[in-house]
């Protein structure tokens, strides 16, 4: 199969949305400039026009309303960030009536819209260009909040997403966008609430959120050279959660270490340990840590920054202390062929 | 037929009289939700919904019940909901506060200031995107214009130049803060022009509001974009509850004097003749006993609506 | 010692702040009205003019901007919400400003900012006068969550916000604006991040959230008639969270129940679960869970609202289920005594 | 003593020159921070700043070099914080976007658009609360004027009669979106004036900038409320970045071409006599160099800086 990168993968699922169904629109700051939001707009406005891709003044409370006016006449609707950080200002309109106007209204009206939404890392970027906020929408029932990690799942997330009829979240980390795998032609979804097993294993479970997948990916590789089998889950939806595809594996593991791509406290690494801590479990005490952004605001000095996240070594390590019950200051030596991938921007 | 007059003033008159019987059935706990009463204020949503049409549609506040009559929407529905009964307009999910009737195209009366102004906003667009004939009118108060979403709206829908009427019900204050208190220069018709939607205020004449709404609206239905109309009227009831406030002392019994003897039903009354009068309130009087029966005789709503309507699901 | 209202204790607390430091000042809608939210500010403008007290237009967004730029600028401001549901439009300024202004001015500034925010409850309010937020920002550093149960925690807490040199969520849910307690009439403050034992117990520990300390507390007295020993804490300190009083509870009577003020998801009771699971545990395993609001927008209509909240019973019956590991359909008659207070207004 | 030309000519020369070297070593990579450049617009910021006293306060955005520098702020704790240093004005936690020196009253950048608008309105009213001499100046872009939170504080600061000018440099983009693209009326001044805010649009001349701004502040200061000055002037490097972007094709060439040839710097030059801008010049290199080296050769924050001033640690 060919080979495209997260950003074609999603270029190609909104033009394969917008061809089929004459109600899918892209909207948003700078949809339709020439830098097309990193390339996941390309070409869509000379294709199908102003009306159904453009940009918008900088006014996220009124253009996310009007998002969920437009939905609730019967458009599909996708509202571009290029940050998820600027989400703080479409809060009233996405808690107070997106995910609300469904139920409030006794079912009479319904609000498709797709809010697409991207967590900024490296290069300095800061406080206000690099926060995980989507476990606040986790919190609110009536919204759907889903963050593929692969060019396969992004695509079929977002074709899942616009033809959801109700509003969801859908997360993009900006690191993924460059990354490149196989992904069909045709359109397909992911199936609502469902996760994936990335890599299966025996002795931990390793749970990572969208970017975070792919270091816990990385970290079970650091693992396996010491001895270690880890279980790597990406799962994909946010909201609904699959707990059942987690329970099973640290069922199985008797471990599990679910990595946030956000802050920890009451974020989706907390809610899937309060998950399995509320299972049923026969006799084998499990073990249940998290780890996630560091308990502040994003620090750009590069020697910071990079205490800041979780990393594939970082992960390993936490795994590691898990399984042998020892908590050392062990880091495994970087592997180039694991090293995580840079960023220059554009921003 | 009935002239134009007969009409307004037998839609008045049934706005006011549903509201009064709320006030007076509201001592009686049936009614277990906070009600935003217009009484006073209706021949703004009387006058504005006599020249709308089926296809159009309407977006308003908490304070929505008089604006929910006028374009159609469902008495006994409402009724029922007010009482948070099944057969309510939303099955008793919607209390006063977010009244809908999708087939009346009474949309989205939402609790939070300001935010409808900008879900009509998109509203329109979807009408300008789908070329349909229907315009979008939104309703909201003095206050919601001190919201972001109020600026940023009317930017976008003079920048697109959508089919939109926004109406300012401007009863001078909310909740207890008087608008000079609360805008550095009361001229919300002013503002919106400033911003690039054509507005203008009007009085209290409801005879006067008509004629200009309906020049106003042949203007949107002509493609001629967005505007609004900044509507003087006067609030005579407490801000939420059936009573009055006088003894608050934000305001007096004076004030209100003023706007009673020109009050908007009374206006539309002096218009119609007393046979015809007394025929309209007949019917609307029959029309109200029957929702409020309706509305205490009608059950609960069972215990698993809780859950249902979180999602919707997804048909096919 | 004298008793008075919570209301009353929040009153008095402002007072006592603002006759002893001019830096103090509250401000917000309809905070110099004739109601002067549900009388917590009551006489305050009389006493001490429009400068220190004083009602604002309808603009959410930029008046926690400009309680940010007061505090920035050394004053120590109160910014009042009736309502929490509009905090969402404060959400900006709270996550993206104030909550980082000092990390990321490296240390040059700092946010002294107090925002009081209501919960609402019963009286058909509905979906948008009655959410319990307050997790959104437990999930973001930089900002402090305090959530007083009692008038006596109210004064101490209010005091210890508004002297707190970082911005703090002060949560009031409206019910217990009628409660009365002993209150000192001399200033005092809670200690940040100390959970309160309300009540000593061997079988389950219980954690209310804000109202649901006091649900909580009335369980107890359900699990009492059926010789159930509950443990009840109120945590007060959502952020910083008393882990420790939390955990040392648990340990002793293996078993934990948290009750949110809100959803559950992501929310404090994940929290929670999520600390006690990442905890060190011996061999003993415990049993943890939690209940929140209905996983939905809240509906007016009273036979529905009533399903769609915890109560002293509900929770009784989960603790119980907990204790004796055997799921019934066990519910407690109603004690006249333990009865919720009700609720008509005003709004 | 100096005229005021030729100090206005120091720090815009001053300013281009930074942002010059900034756009010279990046490609290096020592400056891991995105970097949105002044080059073009200097006198906006230089022309207010004149008129400014170590007392007043100025609030920015992510594009603050200019304001920062023309207020007084530290040049190698900038050129630090930029490349990541402990050194730097927040010791490698700002970045370039963050942007802070409260010796010099230099406040609250920041990258979220629109935000400082409504601190700097807090900060303003903090000073009148005080009764401080002070006034406040907030810079913007034209952006930011199209946020709620600019509309919202307008309306505060002129209902209080704050003392603070609100600054709108107007390069008419939006990273790459024209102003008419955005605006339904392309006019902000008439915008701030319809709230209540006082308002006049200046063009690209500095000399004049400089006069009408003396003007405006004095009427601040003299305790006449807010004013707002939309001041036009054109970005010549791309919106974030050290390069140009006419390849992109959102503007031309031939559209610089025009203000360039009325450069704010060179406006300035032309003022002063060739000796003393020699002088003036050799001074700023020499700062440069300086501030470079400093940046160059300072240590990394310790790794422990990670998890201080997350919060303010309580005094006494
Ligand atoms: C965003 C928001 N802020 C505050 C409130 C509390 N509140 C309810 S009604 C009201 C006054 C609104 O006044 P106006 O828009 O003039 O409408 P009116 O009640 O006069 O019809 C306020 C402040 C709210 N519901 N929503
Ligand atoms: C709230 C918000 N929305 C969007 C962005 C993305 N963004 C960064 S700069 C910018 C353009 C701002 O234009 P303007 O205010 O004119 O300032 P200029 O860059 O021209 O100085 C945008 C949209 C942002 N940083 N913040
Ligand atoms: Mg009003
Ligand atoms: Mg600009």
């Amino acid at each position: 199969m060919r080979e495209i990168t997260y950003v074609e993968a999603v270029r190609e699922a909104t033009d394969q949305l917008m061809q089929s169904d004459p109600d899918v629109l892209i909207y948003g700051l700078d949809v339709d400039d020439p830098k097309a939001i990193q390339g996941t707009t390309a070409g869509l406005l000379a294709k199908y026009g102003a009306r159904r891709v453009f940009g918008t003044p900088l006014s996220e409370d009124a253009m996310t309303a009007a998002g969920i006016g437009m939905a609730m006449a019967g458009l599909k609707p996708i509202h571009v960030h290029i940050r998820m950080d600027f989400l703080m200002l479409a809060m009233n309109q996405l808690v107070n009536l997106g995910a609300k106007a469904h139920y409030m209204y006794g079912g009479q009206t319904s609000v498709p819209l797709t809010i697409r939404a991207m967590i900024g890392k490296s290069w300095g970027q800061g406080a206000q260009h690099s926060q995980g906020l989507y476990a606040q929408l986790m919190n609110v029932p009536g919204i759907r909040v889903v963050a593929p990690t692969t060019p396969y799942d992004a695509k079929g997330a977002l074709i899942a997403a616009v033809r959801e009829p109700n509003p969801v979240l859908y997360v993009e980390q900006r690191l993924l966008h460059f990354t490149k795998a196989a992904v069909p032609e045709a359109m397909y979804e992911l199936p609502l609430g469902k996760a994936r097993i990335m890599r299966e294993g025996t002795d931990v479970t390793i749970v990572g959120v969208s970017y975070m997948a792919l270091e816990a990916y990385r970290a079970a590789q650091y693992l396996e050279d010491i001895g270690i089998s880890a279980e790597v889950i990406d799962p994909i939806w946010l909201s609904p959660l699959d707990h059942e595809t987690i329970l099973t594996s640290a069922r199985k593991t008797g471990r599990l270490l679910a990595i946030d791509n956000g802050w920890s406290t009451c974020g989706a690494a907390a809610e899937i340990l309060a998950c399995m801590a509320e299972a049923e479990w026969s006799d084998r005490l499990p073990k249940l840590a998290r780890l996630g952004f560091a308990p502040t605001a994003c620090p750009p000095s590069p020697v910071l920054e990079n205490l800041y996240y979780p990393n594939a070594r970082t992960i390993a390590a936490k795994a590691k202390g898990m399984v042998t019950g020892i908590a050392d200051d062990w880091l495994p030596e970087e592997r180039r062929d694991l090293r995580e991938m840079e960023f220059r921007g554009p921003f | 037929m009935m002239d134009v007059a007969g009409e307004m003033y037998a839609q008045a008159y049934r706005i006011r009289r549903a509201e009064e019987e709320i006030a007076r059935l509201y001592p009686t706990d049936k009614i277990r939700s906070p009600v935003h009463l217009s009484i006073g204020q209706e021949g703004v949503a009387v006058a504005i919904c006599a020249h709308l049409r089926p296809d159009d549609v309407v977006f308003s506040s908490y304070r929505s019940h008089a604006a929910y009559l006028a374009k159609g929407g469902d008495l006994r529905a409402m009724m029922a909901e007010l009482f948070g009964k099944g057969t309510g307009c939303a099955k008793g999910k919607a209390g006063s506060m977010h009244l809908v009737d999708s087939a009346a195209n009474v949309l989205g009366t939402s609790a939070v200031v300001g935010t409808g102004i900008g879900n009509a906003t998109g509203y329109a667009y979807a009408h300008q995107y789908r070329q349909l004939p229907g315009i979008v009118v939104c309703f909201f108060g003095d206050g919601a214009s001190e919201e972001g979403i109020f600026y940023e709206s009317m930017n976008f829908a003079a920048l697109k130049q959508l089919p939109i009427l926004f109406v300012c019900e401007n009863n001078f204050y909310a909740i207890h803060t008087h608008q000079s208190k609360r805008q550095a220069r009361c001229d919300i018709a002013g503002r919106a022009a400033a911003i690039g939607v054509p507005s203008e205020m009007v009085g209290n004449n409801v005879m006067t509001l008509h004629e200009v709404a309906g020049a106003t609206i042949e203007r949107i239905r002509a493609g001629d974009g967005p505007r609004l109309l900044e509507c003087q009227c006067y609030r005579y009831k407490e801000h939420v509850g059936p009573g009055e406030d006088f003894h608050l002392g934000y305001r007096t019994e004076d004030d209100a004097e003023i706007w009673r003897k020109d009050d908007p039903v009374r206006q539309l009354a002096t218009l119609v003749d007393t046979d015809l009068r007394q025929r309209l309130e007949a019917v609307v009087e029959e029309e109200l006993a029957a929702a409020i029966d309706f509305a205490e005789s009608s059950p609960w709503p069972p215990a698993d609506e809780l859950l249902r309507d979180v999602y919707k699901t997804r048909e096919g």
